[in-house]
């Protein structure tokens, strides 16, 4: 077995083995004791101490829940079909540990280099791009900025998982996972630190420059754009559309997965709103954790009913996806908003989704199997303008229309066109490259007779009450 | 010995089971099946669309009985399994050439 | 598809978008900002300061917990038929997200009118209702006053939930939905506003008034006497009963479900039973969780352990019921009660649940699919009056009858009464009048042919190698 | 009803009837208020107060997702047969239970007597075993020491479910049952004592004595150890092993649900490390948490990036135990340790996990359902001895021989000599006593027609769209 | 009358059934059914593993026809089973000894 | 040509699966039904309440064998199937009229 193992990297993976170790050395070397990795110096007995430990336990836990909404995304594997769930869910759980490692390694550095954090300055980085933290090493290795790195590395594995709803059903898995390293060294971070690192995005001269408080722009509308250029580039899966161009019926298998992912979601994105204060003393938190819920079950509401009004039956299913466009709308504008304007943001983020639907599927043909473009790309960018629109200026100065001021919403729109135009661009890009070398696509036999038998070498349920007869293959 | 094969609404099966089993006709098999048939099917809704399902859940019973029950019991089955509306299903008559009861290795009419 | 939308909305519901227009024009034109929306006059780096922020952090997490519930309320579907579970998880969805809606518009100000929270006084109200804070308008927009909305309002949500075990399987969804403006604008939020807005229940005379620590009887007593109501008049489900009057046979599709919703809601019950506190620095939080998870396990254990000595089979489905009913029973007690008392309440709220089902099932006669009336109702007014018995004197000076104390037992016992009295009463009415309109109970076509086809237009589980075949109809 | 229930009762377990009646009165009786119950003394509106409050906050939520990783830990049974999984999920229930209820009478006790917590001092106990708080009863009814109760009864749960895991799918329920007074007085809580109750492992006098921050030897080693030898002392599942000693295929039900369950309980193990600091003042909790994360990202990728080279299939199940094992090895060490460490942990536990599986299934020829022993018990060792090894010294004064010093290694390594001869030692005791008494395996009849139907009266899947047709039986 | 039996490849259940709508025959029955044949099956991973499995799903379509008829339906399924590799399935055909359809309670060959 | 179908135990599918495929019969459909014979069932629970379940699970093995091989193979089954308790179940035959193989087109005896 040891020897086997050793064959089999020695045969043909000898470099990566002596690449790792290479890094573990040189990770040893490079470690340095400048900062303040324990929280000795952070922390004291006084007020600044005091408030900083609270502030580090509700960053913590808040970020706890945040990966703990990796669950409620593998959840919505309930909308595919029976035989390709287990693909689905492992590409959300490659974003959850692959992605996070890819993060941990450089986009991390790339993100939030030069920011400040409770007090702390983290190295170097300048509007465009930062350029300190990799892997945690050296002067990064201090509790306030490792606690800054895990809060955002549980919000980035999200773009894989907001991708994964979209290119479902029918994309390669080396071609997922090759793309997820330069989704999260480039297009992610870069973003991420035009805005939350304070960058150029974040310095407009409109308004008080491009605000994103919980990411509608920086992870839902990247995600949401890159998803659809994924979609786009895969083409539509096999029986979703008729030869007349009207669409096929592919149902899910387990409409209760998406209820109880779509709760659960909920639960963990009201840690996530209210966790992005960073602070425990910004008590400001209430009011965007009510935010939160209240847009959300009003998206949930406005779908339900329209499903209704249009169908007859209560579609619970979009219902659910009416509820996550609810909670993407307001994750930009919720710690800037009143209560009664979540209700609003909430009801339009309903609307905005219902629209989505029937012009990515009908007018643009491209096939989105979780509806990812919809509640988190069009709500994404939407959730951009609403802050525009709805800051009643109470907090951080922001104020949008309401309160008569415009420019806000330019800076806001100014962000919908750039993440548009980066994600989809790179996207774009990105997806070609791979189409034409590996390609992203897998074989028609592999998708008719299922991925997860195919690519994970088991289906995902077995509910026979006898097994069936076996006999081990010769190696 | 005839081999009947009921094809009828789930909702029915219970009804038709309880019939059979007071005629004295406890043996038989069951299983799901998806029925096409004359019935151009329901309507059901996906990601916000109506959509015409035409392959529907049914309950396959199959029992062998002795030929000379047969009528009788093809009669008790179309009786209960009958709604008037479309979709009831069919009753399919075979001929058994053999048949064996495993636990005692009786043959023929003998398994009954 | 936007003339469409318009088409639909002209043709039959131009009315409820006009009125809700309106809503936003008036939201927008009542915003005040008299009140403190951003916390940063609530919040100082003093100790009064950083004690509020703890506790902000202490409510919002354990409020977060709180809306996680439903999922395990969700998950508990797994004990309905395997047609119907759709119905039910859309009903625990529609208590989550249109039961807060209705709450925030209404039954937040009716319940919390003229309380304090805090150390904020919240606008006008009585000892019978309370009308300050409607939609968080005016100096509702504050960050305590929205806090406490937010814990209250994933409180609420549970009130759908526990109502949708009994009604399950049977109920029209318009019913269903319409209850709801009534119970949550009515029914729930007075008799909440009588004990925890501290209404005259609160001010009895006999102990120290009436207490109901985490809601044995405002949100489970009030629940499971509803729900009783409701199952009784929809009657049993078709094959519930025999002609001979005993019980058949209907089992639930997935047992599974059943044991991960229970051990998640003991989880979120922790969460709800502590933060209960309301205040960080209350750190009897403690025993409050210990007695939680005491009393629940021990439940759990008295029904397995019945349920093995009466039939032979560890009927794990009962045991998850026991599970249930000891953490209901503890939730009004959790705080006023020693480790070793709740032991005790555990394990007589298991003899409650086993009881109670006896004579729910077999002497009254009403169906309670999941046994939502024995583990909420019964176990709700044994949860109020436990504290009666048990109290210890230490907390909040409440002392039942172990002190040798027989007042507070009184009043407990004069909050039950109320209880079934108010929520049976108005149940009857509701339910009455419901049946005579648009009526309650579905067709009989519907029930035998599962109530999520015919009302949601899928099935739940759809687990075919091969899909059917399909074709759009003609719209 | 009420009669028959007596009628059992008195039949025959009349006596434990009276033995649970004395015992509530001797609560009651003992009873004193010596200490601080409703932690009035304890907090004060002062610097140490509002730390001290803050602890209770961290320590209290980071216990409850301590105890929402049954949920993960019932998930898991998705990696065995239908027929069983019922059978396996209240093995899980009952560790959540009952486990937690005998931890409460005495395993709490013998570990913890003596031990201080929060400033506050628990009764007696020497370095081999502690002697108070037997049910809390005392002196121990105090916020503190309850709340070092709460949080440890949760972490104690898990000794059961990791049991579970091996000898799923052939063992009496009774016998599962019985193990659980002696694991949870003797083997378990001692064992802890030594460590987490400062007994004499923890005062050795290499290093600075045996650590383990968040359970790698206390729980995982222990828990590994007992479930290999129960799965030992049963023998494999019927089809497990061929006539020619070669692995059979018996595989599980529900792959999704294994990634639900693993994603699930990351989320839980964050809570559960960074809430081992026991102190919201000690911010390298932060680094825990990133560590714990980091770690069990390496280990999953590790096994799925190694079983896709063996085999050609990303097996995503083998990831997902890839993903506990790092997360298993980083228990603990992941506060001593730099975020280079943890990737260089779990990347070592990834591998320290498929070289147990294929030595335990292929060698010993022990069948372990789960791979119980693989992640828990092989890696809990790793995790034990990579303090020695990559401990940094900056937290703790804890050095490995990354820093050129092997005593702290040598702690660690009796820590893992004697976890193994303590567990392995009592274990083949009780599972022998066991074995040759009440038997420990069920009939060969139960195994092949299911253990779920047999022992707990049901399947726990029912999918049928008709129920077959019952009638009650004559009781 | 006669009764075919077609065992086939999920994949192909979909054509197979249009194809048969096109002729006329819309009264099946389908149901799910795990195939042992000549091919030596796919090979699955289990907990790092490789097994040979060789029980695959398979489709079995039931569909009562007149006489006359038979030939025809069996080619056309035989032709849109075919995909040329192993697994492709098997057609059988039986004597139906009597039909009855449900709703009308018709008999014998009134019953298409 | 004749159609063997045999319902069996779930528990002892595997061994006559093994036992046929030892004889050189590796063709065959299974499929999972739900069986009421004169074995009257065991007792489940349910919310605390024992109930008798009068339906079980069981196998259908359905193999299309050469006339010659019939007396063989159906001797095989019984011999494996036989625990000789109540609920082992029954084998029964049919005539087939006429059989093809999908993937070659060949008819009748040469399909095995
Ligand atoms: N020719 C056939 N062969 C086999 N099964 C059939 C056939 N025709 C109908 N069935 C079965 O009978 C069911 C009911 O048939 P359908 O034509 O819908 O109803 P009805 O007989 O009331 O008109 C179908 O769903 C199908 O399962
Ligand atoms: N003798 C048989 N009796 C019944 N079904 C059979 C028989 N032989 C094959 N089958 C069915 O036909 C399917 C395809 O058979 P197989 O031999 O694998 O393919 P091919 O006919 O292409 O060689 C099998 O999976 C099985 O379901
Ligand atoms: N007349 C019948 N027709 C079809 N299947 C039958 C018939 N009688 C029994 N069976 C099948 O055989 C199984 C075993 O029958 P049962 O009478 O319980 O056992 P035994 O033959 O050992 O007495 C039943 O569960 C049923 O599936």
């Amino acid at each position: 077995m040891v020897g086997y193992l050793y064959n089999i990297l020695k045969r043909k993976h000898i470099l990566s083995v002596v690449i790792f170790v290479m890094f573990l050395i040189c990770f040893g070397a490079k470690t340095s004791w400048a900062s303040d990795p324990t929280g000795e110096h952070t922390f004291a007995l006084d007020f600044r101490g005091v408030d900083m430990s609270e502030s580090f336990s509700w960053v913590l836990l808040t970020g706890f829940t945040i990966l703990f909404m990796q669950v409620g995304f593998i959840f919505l594997g309930g909308f595919l079909q029976a035989k390709n769930v287990l693909s689905y869910m492992t590409h959300c759980f490659l974003a959850t540990t692959l992605g996070a490692l890819i993060y941990l390694a450089a986009g991390f550095a790339f993100m939030f280099g030069g920011f400040e954090f409770l007090g702390r300055h983290l190295g170097g980085g300048n509007s465009f791009i930062g350029w300190s933290g990799f892997l945690l090493l050296g002067e990064a290795y201090d509790v306030r900025t490792v606690m800054l790195f895990l809060f955002q590395a549980v919000v980035a594995t999200f773009i894989g998982s907001i991708i994964a709803g979209a290119v479902a059903e029918r994309m390669k898995l080396s071609a997922y996972v090759i793309s997820f390293f330069f989704i999260y060294t480039v297009i992610y971070p870069l973003y991420g630190h035009w805005i939350w690192g304070e960058g150029w995005l974040f310095n407009l001269p409109f308004g008080v420059g491009v605000r994103d408080f919980a990411g509608s722009g920086v992870v839902h509308a990247i995600g949401g754009s890159i998803a659809f250029v994924g979609a786009y580039f895969l083409g539509p899966r096999i029986g979703k559309y008729k030869e007349d161009g009207t669409p096929g019926f592919i149902p899910g298998h387990n409409v209760g997965y998406m209820i109880l992912g779509t709760v659960l979601l909920a639960f963990g994105w009201l840690g996530y709103d209210a966790g992005s204060t960073l602070a425990a003393g910004d008590l400001r938190a209430s009011v965007v954790a009510a935010n939160t819920f209240i847009a959300g079950a009003m998206g949930a509401v406005t779908v339900l009913y329209y499903s209704y009004l249009k169908t007859g039956a209560a579609d619970i299913g979009e219902a659910c996806n009416g509820f996550l466009a609810g909670l993407v709308a307001i994750s930009a504008s919720c710690a800037y908003v009143a209560p009664w304007a979540a209700v609003s943001i909430g009801f339009l983020g309903g609307v905005v989704y219902v629209t989505s639907v029937w012009f990515v599927e009908r007018k643009l043909k491209v096939d989105d199997p979780l509806g990812a473009v919809s509640v988190h790309g069009a709500n994404g960018l939407w959730g951009l303008l609403s802050i525009g629109v709805f800051a009643d200026g109470t907090y951080g100065g922001v104020s949008g229309l309401i309160t008569g001021n415009g420019g806000q919403l330019l800076s806001q729109f100014i962000a919908c066109i750039t993440a548009i135009a980066w994600a989809g661009g790179l996207g774009c890009l990105m997806y070609f490259v791979l189409k034409i070398t590996i390609g992203i696509r897998v074989s028609r036999r592999v998708e008719l007779t299922g991925l997860d038998v195919n690519l994970h070498g088991t289906p995902c349920y077995r509910f026979e009450a006898a097994g069936p007869a076996f006999g081990p293959e010769p190696e | 010995m005839k081999k009947i094969e009921a094809i009828v609404r789930p909702e029915r099966f219970e009804i038709i089971k309880d019939a059979l089993s007071d005629l004295g006709y406890d043996g038989m098999s069951v299983s799901e099946v998806k029925g096409h048939g004359n019935y151009k099917g329901v309507s059901e809704v996906w990601r916000g669309k109506r959509y015409r399902v035409d392959i529907l859940p049914k309950i396959k019973i199959e029992l062998v009985v002795p030929d000379k029950d047969c009528e009788k019991v093809i009669q008790t089955i179309v009786d209960e399994a009958k709604t008037g509306t479309v979709g009831d299903g069919r009753v399919f008559v075979f001929d058994v050439a053999d048949a064996h009861r495993i636990r005692t290795g009786e043959k023929g009419d003998k398994i009954f």
